[in-house]
């Protein structure tokens, strides 16, 4: 029984499809699979697969958040400034994930206690906060930040970079969450038929202030690791954020209509994006070409896994 | 009478948006003195129209449901343009046949859209972030220069130039003459025609539409196909407006048209939406951003607002509909 | 008092901040009145939509800094038509039409001062790779014609990647790491804008190549301050913004006032520290050479 | 006996629509207590407030002995009151075990859920319902109706509940499935639960139910202990008014037939159908739930594509890719899950009704006349009585009675040659019920075909001229005889325990 759905999953598809590239890279370049390249990609997905945790589970109850980015600009913004103005780096690391959290509660109060759909309360959000961000900045961008500020970024644990460290356990823990915790059933349940849920006795309104508190959580500790790796603030730090998020989450077999997906299937996909755009490089691909190949496989991928479950429904 | 009034504005977005537009004509007109202007009024439409073209592309592919979105609305856009700008510019073609091939582009582009949305039965939000990268990456290449970078495309002959630039008693001609005239016409094929009950639903539940014997399939390739289209005719008009084809021509477009979309009240859920209210909010939107620049606020705080205006307008209609809507 | 209007490719980057500042000083010290707007991505045609507003509005002066050199032509037009004096700042466009173009360095000059910082910091041979912005960024994209120019004058120097990053410095990075991974035995990476030049940088440090690859490339001195602090950049190339700014605003008011500039001699600007030279050929304002920063010079600069 | 809940003077109103107009209830530990009342009286309306899905707008709730205020079925769950609703909630993509389990789970010391126990449980729970449970790992959406139902009902079993209502369990399943549900209600009711059961089988209360209360119009017509009371008495408190008679069935004369099918296969769902349908003959199709014989019939209406044989109209192979060439060559059907298939439930009744012939109501450039569009929902509605303030009426927001009118309006709307009805009476009050009998046997009279597929074996009997019966996707039995046509017969058929012919 579970073995007929891993094999019907999408996580397999994109997990073989994935395979099946780093097989192709690895024979065409000696420089694809060294630890130093496999560092490079895992580092290029930490923040999008921290993000995409949040997004995975938003998609889920059939909700959507277009405003990731513009969160983790002013995450960002926060962390920088704190940084700059005689804070200790641990609280502006602090201060900036929490305010990632504020922001996330914020789209939870107009969502899940207003009611408001989801996509217009985060397309304002989004737009507004592009906003705030600029002015909180006054137009000008934080460089040379003190290096503890970007342990987020830069800090290392036995070795391994603290992003990949923090990728692994957040990936590791809210798969677990959504698998064996009432609340993570919950969440899947009000994205099936929140009239079902409400009415088997699930606080369907906790549930979703829940889920978009705890991506703008998510958001802030991906805004923390961006702001580590890149060491400067722009006015437009996130921008297209959100977008990379919800590609990887979908790619990796969420159902953008909600109800069903997983964590781990949204690392997929966005490691999926990630191995193909370093690859190309790799390989010198002229640059312009690029986009053209990550579409088409992209496209092929999913293709192939829909082929393979047709007759299914 | 005021009763009526509030109620009306609950459940009807286009008259809610109407409502707000005039405020905001009201407003503005005393805070700035060139804004009531006739000359102003005019001349702003011309700034809706590639934007309002898209959104009515995304009003109709969200209605369709089932997550239905095109974020290579922009892309084609560009792609459209640049195929006019390199038959033209570049090789020489004549002008009419290369607008048509451009515009033919764009209902390729959907047809691909759509094929793999209703016949391979791929999300579309796969599908259209897949084409997204695909059209921008061959509009950039073909927009190649000899020199091997992607470059702009601005030498067409003179007479192109009337599309998006001629105005009559200052009213742009995309405005009269393209524009308006196929607003009605899509408003029509919406709320009056089989084809827009089809449509509606298909959005509401494409197993209750399978099941009524609605092509369902149809239905969806078709808007996808009307939208590649609209982006089509969008290219057009713009690269003729600014004189100039550029593979990024359409970058940012995709998010502002589907937020266009939803203001007017198109349901991302699908199988709601309307003309009349996307059309409202893109002349909203036009009016807002003319307002805010006249008014020397910084276009930084343009988004800012519509984003205050995206949320403050959906409190405004759940008060309003909690009052309103449930008394007869 | 005349009213001069700039507007900038996009608002809120590190450069155009710095003409924004030299813009303000010159309206303070002419006493006219400086209007700074543009749009929030380098969109050409939310630029045209600004410059109507700004025509509707009724200013004395426009100068832009274009996002595409034609597509401004007939808004600028317009502009003309209704008696504003309409001039290009920082790239040029609207040719036929604009009155002058307040050109900070001539595009071939800047390609080939970038390409002769990367020779001199690889020694005159070896490998180097470019990351640029947009691919579809004009003035990148003559820079970078330019530069390979200039290559063909270099036999033992070899370009091996043109990538693209974006305006995004998270993304420079990866794609820096990514080219360094593909090369490892390029010598120099360029940055041809604000941000990538920064991101490569980072990324020479992050692979621990840091005194194997020079980073170099086109940016403000704030975002490479604290890299030539760390010894993976040694030089890289800009001009004065602040000054252009400066210059833009100054040569509009004396355009306004009905004034000719002298050709071909450097004439004396009062504010800015360069003798700027008028072409009446092509009707340019060029501020200066680039100038090429080094840990020498780049605490003068404080943009 | 105790006194359990206790609903005193309940009045609900949606807009201008008064539901319930100050309803008493009582309901008393152990006992089965009936509600009964035509379509729209208001039943379902007095369930959602009795487990706090909706809130009324006046009147108290009592619950052992104590007012309670039921803001939200969290509130009736944590006191013991658990519902299936009418309308079958499900989450599809996610398992029966959750479905089961989703609100109720059973935790490890940790707080985990305990996926083990849980799928222990369920098991167990399906097996006291005699069900295989052979499916509870896959997603509730691939089950059918009648295994959703199941299911929810052993949701509701597994609560500790003191309290069970049963809105409408039976309306599509078999008499099997029926008997034990029966059963286990007798269990329930030896342990003191109380237990309310609204059904519109009459026939089946005296079996099960202690009293019955009859509603009618948003208010109550009386409580009788069972004993005391007929169907007939029934009849006339709910409807007020007589049941119409019966039309008399004369026999068709299997001269042309119209649709044949030959040995349909389709992989895991049926195998070698094979079977003729005469011009003007009523076909029944009997058999247990999932059976087969929905997937049969929309293979039929070109829903789905079948793996070999062949499907001849008038003799000639045909080729149905799609519903619309099925409608094309004058064949309807009508679904059996009205929420999922059958009806646009945020739309309006007349744009459900006009949906499949909308192409012939089109005027010049495929605009819609909406003047006959009008014309036709109206007529629907009158004919039909749906009870509905108009045509532009939301079809959501009609009793589940009338939502099944306005489903087979739809479908007579086409007029069809071959006309296939699944479940076709499902939820639908006695008067009605025969009113849609009726017009059954009026339209096979005028010479078109029509297939039933029920659960309900009486309306088998009563309607069918011939009946085939399912079990497990095969056909296992044929009665081609009137008279061979019995309970115990099809019910022999539909277990499969052998092939059953009754042709002479
Ligand atoms: N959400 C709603 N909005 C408006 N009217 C409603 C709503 N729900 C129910 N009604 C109306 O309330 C009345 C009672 O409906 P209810 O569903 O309780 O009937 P019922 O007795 O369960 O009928 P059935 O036997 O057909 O299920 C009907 O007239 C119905 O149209
Ligand atoms: N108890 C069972 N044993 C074996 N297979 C089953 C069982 N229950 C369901 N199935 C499978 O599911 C399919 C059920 O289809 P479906 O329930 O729609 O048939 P049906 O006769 O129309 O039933 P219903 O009365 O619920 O409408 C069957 O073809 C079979 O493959
Ligand atoms: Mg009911
Ligand atoms: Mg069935």
């Amino acid at each position: 029984m579970e073995l007929k759905k891993i094999i019907k999953s999408r996580e397999l598809t994109v997990g073989l499809v994935m395979i099946g590239l780093i097989v192709f890279f690895s024979l065409s370049s000696e420089r694809f699979l060294t630890t130093n390249n496999i560092k490079n990609i895992l580092l290029q997905v930490s923040s999008i697969g921290v993000a995409s945790i949040g997004m995975t589970m938003i998609i889920i109850t059939g909700g959507i958040d277009v405003s990731a980015g513009s969160i983790l600009g002013i995450v960002a913004v926060t962390l920088g400034k704190a940084a700059t103005n005689g804070f200790p780096a641990w609280l502006s690391i602090i201060l900036g994930i929490l305010v990632g959290l504020a922001l996330g509660s914020v789209n939870a109060s107009f969502i899940a206690l207003l009611g408001i759909p989801p996509i217009i309360v985060t397309l304002g959000m989004m737009s507004l906060l592009r906003s705030l961000a600029y002015t909180f900045l006054g137009g000008r961008w934080i460089a040379s930040l003190p290096g503890a500020v970007r342990w987020m970024g830069l800090g290392k644990i036995l070795n391994v970079p603290v992003p990949i460290w923090l990728t692994i356990i957040l990936v590791a823990y809210f798969s677990y969450f959504m698998r064996y915790r009432p609340l993570g059933r919950y969440i899947y349940a009000v994205g099936n038929s929140l009239e079902a849920a409400r009415v088997s006795g699930v606080d369907t309104k906790r549930i979703l202030f829940f889920v978009y508190a705890l991506a703008g959580l998510m958001y802030g500790i991906a805004g923390a690791i961006v702001v580590g790796r890149a060491g400067i603030v722009q006015t437009n730090t996130g921008n297209n954020f959100e977008l990379q998020v919800i590609a990887a989450t979908v790619l990796g077999g969420t159902s953008i209509l909600g109800g069903k997906g997983t964590i781990v299937g949204s690392i997929l996909g966005s490691l999926l994006v990630a191995v193909l755009s370093n690859g190309l490089i790799l390989l010198n691909v002229p640059a312009l070409t690029e986009g053209l190949i990550i579409g088409v496989l992209i496209l092929g991928s999913v293709a192939i896994d829909v082929i393979k479950n047709r007759g299914e429904e | 009478m005021m009763k009526k009034f509030l109620k009306l504005m609950a459940v009807n977005r286009s008259f809610f948006l109407f409502v707000f537009l005039i405020g905001m004509f009201v407003v503005f007109s005393f805070i700035i003195p060139e804004f009531s202007t006739i000359y102003n009024v005019l001349n702003m439409t011309k700034y809706g129209v590639e934007i309002g073209l898209l959104a009515f592309a995304e009003t109709l592919i969200i209605i369709s449901g089932g997550g239905g979105i095109d974020l290579s609305i922009g892309s084609i856009l560009s792609l459209s343009a640049m195929v006019i700008g390199v038959l033209a510019g570049r090789l020489g073609v004549n002008i009419v046949i290369a607008s048509i091939l451009g515009i033919i582009t764009g209902g390729l582009c959907g047809v691909v859209n759509g094929f793999f949305v209703s016949f391979l039965r791929i999300p579309p939000l796969i599908v259209t972030l897949s084409t997204m990268y695909v059209y921008d990456s061959l509009a950039l290449l073909i927009a190649v220069d000899k020199w091997g970078n992607p470059m702009p495309v601005s030498n067409f002959p003179y007479g192109y130039y009337f599309i998006g630039q001629q105005t009559y008693f200052n009213i742009p001609f995309q405005v009269i003459a393209i524009f308006i005239p196929l607003a009605l016409m899509l408003h029509f094929v919406l709320s009056k025609t089989t084809f827009g009950r089809y449509l509606v639903a298909t959005g509401n539940s494409e197993v209750v539409a399978r099941f009524s014997s609605v092509p369902v399939r149809r239905v969806k390739f078709t808007v996808y196909v009307i939208g590649g289209f609209l982006a089509g005719l969008a290219a057009l008009i713009m690269t003729s407006r600014i004189a100039s084809a550029r593979p990024d021509l359409g970058a940012g477009l995709n998010l502002q048209a589907i937020t266009i979309a939803v203001l007017g009240g198109t349901n991302i859920m699908g199988g709601e939406g309307s003309i009349l209210g996307t059309l409202m909010a893109i002349v909203v939107i036009t009016a807002l951003y003319n307002g805010l620049q006249l008014a020397g606020i910084s276009s930084i705080w343009q988004v800012g607002t519509l984003g205050i205006i995206l949320i403050g307008s959906a409190i405004a209609n759940i008060i309003l509909s909690k009052k309103f809507s449930s008394v007869e | 008092t005349y009213k001069i209007a700039f507007i900038p490719k996009l608002v809120g980057i590190p450069y155009f901040n710095a003409m924004e500042a030299g813009g303000k000083r010159a309206a303070k010290d002419l006493g006219v009145e400086f209007i700074y707007t543009g749009p929030t991505t380098d969109s050409v045609a939310k630029q045209i939509e600004i410059i109507d507003n700004l025509i509707t509005k009724g200013v004395d002066a426009i100068a832009v800094a274009p996002n595409d050199p034609a597509a401004i032509t007939p808004i600028m037009k317009k502009a003309k038509e209704k008696g504003i004096l309409v001039l290009t700042s920082d790239t040029d466009g609207a040719e036929g039409v604009r009155e002058l173009f307040v050109n900070q360095a001539r595009a071939k000059d800047i390609g080939y001062t970038v390409m002769d910082v990367v020779a001199e910091l690889m020694d005159y041979k070896g490998k180097f790779a470019i990351v640029s912005g947009g691919p579809t960024a004009w003035n990148l994209n003559t820079w970078i014609m330019y530069l390979q120019q200039r290559l063909a004058e270099y036999p033992d120097i070899e370009l091996v990647t043109i990538r693209y990053a974006g305006e995004d410095v998270q993304r420079a990075v990866d794609v820096g790491l990514s080219v360094i991974q593909a090369f490892p035995d390029i010598k120099v990476i360029v940055g041809m804008n604000s941000t990538s030049a920064p991101g490569v940088a980072e990324a020479v440090e992050l692979a621990g190549k840091v005194g194997q690859i020079w980073a170099t490339g086109i940016t403000v001195p704030s975002m490479m301050k604290e890299h030539m602090k760390k010894g993976s950049v040694k030089k890289f190339v800009l001009w004065d913004p602040e000054n252009l700014g400066y210059l833009t605003v100054w040569a509009a008011k004396y355009l306004l006032d009905g004034n000719e500039f002298p050709a071909n001699t450097p004439i004396d600007v009062p504010g800015i520290d360069t003798k700027p030279i008028y072409y009446p050929e092509t009707k340019e304002l060029v501020l200066g050479p680039p100038l090429v920063f080094t840990p020498e010079n780049i605490d003068k600069y404080n943009f | 006996m105790d006194s359990v809940l206790k609903a005193k003077k309940i009045v609900k109103n949606f807009g201008g629509v008064k539901a319930l107009r100050g309803v008493d209830f009582e309901l008393l530990a152990g006992e089965v207590h009936a509600l009964v009342g035509e379509n729209g009286a208001g039943k379902s309306t007095l369930i959602k407030i009795l487990t706090g899905v909706l809130q009324p707008d006046s009147g108290e709730i009592e619950y052992f002995g104590k007012n309670v205020v039921l803001d939200s079925p969290r509130e009736a769950h944590e006191l013991g009151i658990v519902a299936v609703y009418q309308e079958p909630l499900v989450y599809k993509h996610l398992s029966v075990v959750e479905n089961i389990f989703i609100g109720n789970e059973i935790k490890k010391r940790n707080g985990d859920v305990d996926w083990k126990k849980e799928r222990d449980v369920t098991r167990e729970l399906l097996k006291s319902l005699d069900i295989d449970p052979y499916f509870i790992d896959e997603p509730m959406g691939s089950l059918s109706t009648g295994l959703q139902q199941l299911a929810l009902i052993a949701k509701a079993l597994n609560y500790n509940a003191k309290v069970i209502i049963f809105d409408e369990p039976t309306a599509i399943l078999t008499e099997h499935e029926t008997q034990r549900l029966f059963s286990i209600i007798k269990k329930l009711k030896e342990k003191e639960v109380g237990i309310i059961y609204i059904s519109h089988r009459l026939e089946e209360l005296p079996q099960i139910a202690d009293r019955v209360t009859i509603m009618r119009d948003g208010q109550v017509m009386g409580t009788f202990n069972m004993n005391e009371i007929n169907r007939e008495k029934m009849i006339e408190l709910m409807a007020g008014r007589a049941v119409i008679e019966e039309i008399d069935r004369k026999p068709p004369k299997y001269e042309e037939v119209v649709l044949e099918v030959e040995n349909l296969n389709k992989k895991g769902l049926y195998q070698d159908i094979s079977f003729k349908l005469y011009k003007g003959e009523i076909l029944g199709f009997s058999g247990l739930v999932g059976a087969g014989r929905s997937e049969v019939m929309q293979t039929i209406f070109g829903l789905i594509k079948p793996d070999s044989g062949k499907i001849k109209i008038n003799s000639k192979e045909v080729n149905i890719k799609d519903p619309a060439s099925a409608m094309n060559i004058g064949i309807a059907y009508v679904p059996e899950d009205r929420g999922a298939q059958g009806l646009f439930r945020a739309l309006a009744i007349s744009f459900n009704i006009t949906i499949p012939i909308i192409d012939q109501l089109s005027k010049f450039f495929g605009m819609v006349d909406k003047d006959k569009e009008r014309e036709i929902s109206e007529n629907y509605l009158k004919w039909f009585q749906i009870k509905a303030p108009s045509i532009y009426t939301l079809v959501n927001n009609l009793s589940g009675g009338n939502q099944q009118k306005v489903l087979l309006s739809k479908w007579l709307a086409t007029s069809p040659k071959i006309l296939i009805l699944d479940e076709p009476t499902r939820g639908v009050d006695v008067a009605v019920k025969s009113q849609i009998h009726n017009e059954i046997l009026r339209l096979a009279e005028s010479g078109i075909s029509i297939i039933i597929v029920s659960s309900e074996l009486p309306e088998i009997i009563k309607l069918s001229d011939r009946v085939i019966v399912m079990h497990e996707g095969r056909i296992t039995g044929r009665f081609d005889k009137k008279d061979s046509i019995t309970p115990t017969n099809l019910l022999n058929a539909a277990t499969g325990s052998r092939m059953v012919y009754s042709r002479d």
